[in-house]
């Protein structure tokens, strides 16, 4: 077998490259985020928050990082010891895995080499994403049984019932976009809003609004923060963890909002698409890379998860329950209706 | 050769997962491991280009099944499984089913000789579609009007213990 | 899960039990079947303490029983020993107390605010927003006698020193601050649909039932029965100012909410009728230095913010109280926990018990 | 007396009619800082306290109190008191009702009649181990439930004995 140095490059350096920059990307994202949180939930309260480490506090998150580390990881003697090891593993890496066929920016042509900002690309890459992420309910309900605590069960079962609830108007949302562009394949997603010269969000607005409430009752983020309402259930499903676990849930807990504001982006904002890329005289926009864009793009969206955070009361679970099926799921099919219609006549 | 590495490992996972899933006394560590043997397949199903299988593989098992499963297992609290005592007729009923699978498998085996990944690229889902669209409409209508029925059923029952309860 | 209903314990270690009370949960899935509160995991005996201690010095004690509102405890058994003294107490002295008691209800009303819009889960940005104007209130009374929550402001026959105007003027501009914060704070939460979900229809008290219960204070007024000790058995020279009593109808947190809200603006308009008509003379009246009560019996009561605030007091004749009882807004309030929760979901017997505005230092003794 | 008395007509009013209604259990009525207080026998609370909410319409037991009466040493004195603080509202009336209780000897509960006796009572059996009959829930509602004597008793000491 003749080896090149080619080969070697470009089929195994570069994509181990990219699978790592992948892994790397959601934790560093949460570092970024649990200063942003901080600082701006902070801004949002008329006070300062962390601002003692590093300018501005910027080294807040190692800071917390390394006592999370060095916290006393508490295993409760009742507890069932496989599975409650075994959960927060589970919930990360199902936040870390739904990363792959997230394409972070546009393809860079570097000399004659294309790079891509991509680890995988597929044909059903949506659907892989949508299925990988909404297992990390899966690692929450093994938490919320094995910690052997009738507030992580409370937790647990929330998840449970919360998540099936708000697959739904996810599932129906994501079709609209399927239907518009065609394919589920992320780059093609993202490739089809440069071609028709519109954002997804102002052909679809209602799908948008509805994705991103959906979305945001996924990753249980306040005000759907049910599963782990802390004025009621104390910490919820992981009420039972300490140290690095609790660590562990915590960063699932951000990767999977930056996996939201992702899809969030890709679907509806043109992913790694300068703003208006088909208007002319916007040419030099083009010159700052996509990866930039996504990353401002995402870092609204970011934003956004911690300004509804600092203002909005937590929703009860009736009513939780009552929004997704007596709103979004009429809204997101008859939405789905009219797309399809639409899409039929254009 | 790099995947068909991995189609083995997978392959052999899910082997392995399958089989620790029925060895455990504990219902949740065995919904545990039937979520992982899932996962391995669905790996299998990549390895094999079958990549919507694969998906749906997790988005309907994993995501689904196995979560109402986790669901009924807290709900019922179902904790161990208690060993039953069996007649002789069962046991032997079982090991001849077994006998039996294995020599179908080795036969299987053999004929084909070991099978190597199918590498055919093409999107499988579409044709998938297609049929299930044009040629295969109307079964497929039946099956979906079959399961609303299940549904509605299965609510009904459950809608009418509730009541004799409150009863 | 032997029982047919979840059990659960809540507290005594629990973020939003504000303090260290136990409640026993029976839970129907999540809707609330019964609800067991535990008592006196902050009982220190005070009643006890008070009979072997002089009548001056119980003043500070009722400062450590509701913390959050301290000077409304000492006007309560202030007024108790003077009435049961017979001693006149100077017009200005009176204002002063008005002045102060009606300050700490703003204060403990915002703070009520901060903590039940927390409960209901809105991540401390309110509670943040009506802290810094409690913190404005604070400043005032360090100001006034250099502490800032147990700060034992009034003494039997008056109040220890005179307000100047610079004092006056901090007030005035606190109170302009919190009528923003207050319209802010309005704009956040009064028509926010999650709140209204939250609060609308939960912890539902008729009135009736209300008086039964022997509710005080704002819950009872939000039911709908317009009863204040400041309008109806006026003291501290309550009958001299222009103020109305806000009665809610449905009886449900979200009542409640107006009615406290309402009370903070009613609260303004008394500081500001006290601060123009404030008379000259003097702050306290004559007190001989070792207080000799004669025999006698008095139950006399205030509206402190959280509810009626009684002190029964009886006198053998010796500078020692035979016997002191307070009758504690909080705990009366809390006995009606269990009926309130009942047929509500989980999280509302967070925000039920956060909208009687309980506290344990209080209720516990 | 009676000329303070004559400035609260209500209230005398309500005195003369308890007089009348409960001749034999009326001990002694006394008027005293815009108070009045009737001092009843054990037995006829319950009635009286009925008669008080439905007839005079004292919607509210605004507080129980007990008192030990160890320490003053009268002729003839029961060791404890408890005293109920009824309220007529809205409005101005307050009125206060005394029994006298021995050790170990229950009284009937007013639960049935004020819902708010409830924990009142509680803490009164907790503080001087008076029992209620009738009561509900009668147990311990400050102290542990294993604790021995009544705090708020004059013959326990100060500083505890546990």
């Amino acid at each position: 077998m003749n080896i090149d140095i080619d080969t070697i490059i470009f089929d195994v350096l570069i994509p181990v490259i990219k699978i790592i920059v992948m892994i790397l990307f959601p934790m560093i994202m949460v570092m970024v985020m649990l200063w942003v949180e901080r600082r701006g939930i902070a801004f949002l309260q008329e006070r300062l928050g962390p601002n003692r480490v590093g300018f501005q506090g910027i080294l807040q998150p190692i800071a917390d990082t390394i006592k999370m580390l060095f916290k006393e990881d508490i295993i409760q003697r009742q507890s069932d010891k496989l599975i409650f090891n075994i959960a927060p593993v589970v919930v990360l890496a199902t936040s870390l895995l739904a990363f792959c066929f997230i394409p972070v920016g546009m393809t860079m042509s570097i000399g004659s080499y294309n790079l891509t900002f991509w680890v995988a690309e597929s044909p059903v890459g949506l659907l892989i994403t949508l299925g990988i992420s909404s297992l990390s309910v899966l690692g929450i309900v093994f938490a919320g049984w094995a910690s052997n605590s009738k507030y992580s069960l409370l937790g647990g079962l929330r998840s449970v019932v919360q998540l099936l609830s708000y697959e739904i108007p996810i599932g129906l949302t994501v079709l609209t976009v399927v239907l518009a562009s065609g394919s589920m394949n992320f780059i093609d997603i993202v490739n089809k809003q440069n071609e028709m010269g519109i954002w997804f969000a102002f052909m679809m607005p209602v799908s948008c609004v509805v994705f991103w409430i959906a979305a945001m009752a996924e990753c249980n983020r306040s005000p759907f923060d049910i599963v782990e309402a802390d004025s009621e259930l104390v910490a919820g499903f992981h009420t039972e963890y300490s140290g690095i676990k609790f660590g562990y849930f915590f960063m699932a807990e951000y990767a999977h909002m930056v996996l939201v504001s992702s899809l969030m982006v890709v679907f509806f904002f043109g992913g790694g698409l300068p703003i208006f890329p088909n208007v002319e005289f916007l040419w030099f926009l083009h010159y700052i890379p996509g990866f930039v864009w996504y990353f401002i793009k995402i870092m609204f969206f970011l934003y956004l998860f911690v300004w509804i955070r600092g203002t909005f009361p937590r929703y009860r679970f009736d009513g939780l329950i009552r929004l997704v099926w007596k709103w979004l799921v009429p809204l997101s099919l008859l939405n789905l209706i009219v797309v399809a219609i639409i899409r039929m006549i254009v | 050769m790099i995947q068909s590495i991995i189609f083995y490992i997978f392959a052999a996972l899910s082997v392995l997962l399958a089989v620790l899933v029925i060895l455990q006394k504990n219902v949740m560590h065995s919904v545990l491991y039937l979520s992982f043997t899932i996962l391995a397949i669905s790996g299998v199903f990549f390895t094999l280009h079958a990549e919507f299988l694969g998906a749906v593989q997790i988005l309907v098992y994993a995501g689904g099944i196995i979560v109402l499963y986790l669901f009924v297992i807290i709900i019922v609290n179902l904790k161990e499984i208690k060993a039953e005592k069996r007649n002789i007729f069962p046991k032997f009923f079982i090991v001849c089913i077994s006998v039996l699978f294995l020599a179908e498998m080795i036969y299987i085996f053999f004929k084909n000789r070991i099978s190597v990944p199918a590498n055919a690229d093409f999107p499988e889902f579409e044709a998938l579609f297609e049929m299930l669209l044009s040629k295969y409409l109307i079964p497929f209508e039946i099956a979906s009007i079959l399961l609303l029925a299940v549904l509605i059923g299965s609510i009904i029952i459950a809608r009418r213990k509730l009541l004799h309860d409150s009863d | 899960m032997d029982s047919k209903f979840l059990e659960i314990n809540m507290g005594p270690q629990h973020p939003s039990t504000h303090g260290v009370l136990n409640l026993k949960l029976s839970l129907d899935n999540e809707v609330v079947v019964k609800v067991e509160p535990n008592l006196g995991y902050l009982h220190r005996g005070m009643e006890k303490l008070w009979e072997n201690r002089t009548y001056a010095q119980v003043v500070p004690f009722t400062d450590r029983l509701d913390y959050f509102c301290a000077i409304s405890n000492n006007l309560g058994y202030v007024l108790a020993v003077e009435k049961l003294m017979g001693l006149e107490i100077p017009k200005r002295a009176q204002y002063i107390r008005v002045i102060l008691t009606e300050i700490q209800r703003i204060v403990n009303h915002i703070g009520w605010l901060g903590f039940v819009t927390n409960d209901a889960g809105a991540y401390y940005t309110i509670n943040f927003y009506t802290f810094e104007e409690r913190e404005e209130y604070l400043e005032i009374f360090e100001e006034y006698v250099g502490a800032r929550l147990t700060i034992n402001a009034i003494r039997i026959g008056g109040v220890p020193f005179d307000i100047d105007d610079k004092l006056i003027s901090m007030i005035e501009k606190a109170l302009v601050e919190t009528e923003k914060k207050i319209k802010d704070i309005d704009k956040i939460v009064t028509r926010n649909r999650i709140w209204l979900h939250r609060t609308k229809g939960v912890g539902v008290f008729s009135a009736e039932d209300a008086v039964q219960f022997g509710l005080t204070g704002p819950a009872l007024r939000a039911s709908g029965v317009k009863w204040d000790i400041r309008k109806d058995i006026p003291y501290s020279s309550y009958d001299e100012f222009d103020f109305d009593v806000p009665t809610g109808t449905a009886g449900d947190i979200y009542d409640r909410y107006l009615v406290r809200v309402e009370e903070i603006k009613q609260s303004m308009r008394i500081i500001r009728q006290a601060i123009k008509n404030l008379p000259s003379g003097e702050i306290a009246a004559k007190v001989p230095k070792v207080l000799k009560i004669p025999e006698g019996e008095i139950f006399h009561s205030i509206e402190a913010p959280k509810g009626e605030l009684g002190f029964y007091i009886k006198s053998n004749g010796t500078d020692k109280p035979e016997r002191v009882k307070m009758k504690s807004p909080s705990f009366i309030n809390m006995q009606s926990l269990e009926s309130m929760c009942k047929g509500n979901m989980l999280a509302d017997v967070v925000v039920i018990l956060g909208s009687l505005d309980v506290l344990l230092g209080e209720i516990d003794k | 007396m009676i000329d303070q008395i004559s400035k609260y007509p209500a209230l005398e009013n309500i005195f003369s009619s308890l007089q009348s209604v409960f001749k034999d259990s009326i001990i002694e009525g006394r008027f005293e800082k815009e108070e009045l207080s009737v001092k009843v026998k054990k037995e006829s609370i319950l009635l009286i306290l009925k008669f008080l909410r439905d007839e005079k319409g004292f919607n509210a037991l605004s507080d129980m109190i007990g008192l030990d009466n160890s320490s003053v040493n009268k002729e003839g004195q029961k060791r404890f008191s408890v005293l109920y603080q009824l309220y007529r509202f809205p409005g101005f009336e307050r009125i206060r009702i005394v029994i006298d209780v021995d050790e170990n000897d229950p009284v009937d509960s007013a639960y049935p009649v004020y819902k708010s006796a409830d924990w009142a009572e509680r803490e009164i059996f907790d503080m001087f181990g008076i029992n209620f009959s009738g009561h509900p829930n009668l147990r311990r509602i400050y102290m542990p439930d294993n604790f021995d004597g009544y705090p708020l008793r004059k013959d326990f000491p100060l500083e505890g004995r546990q």
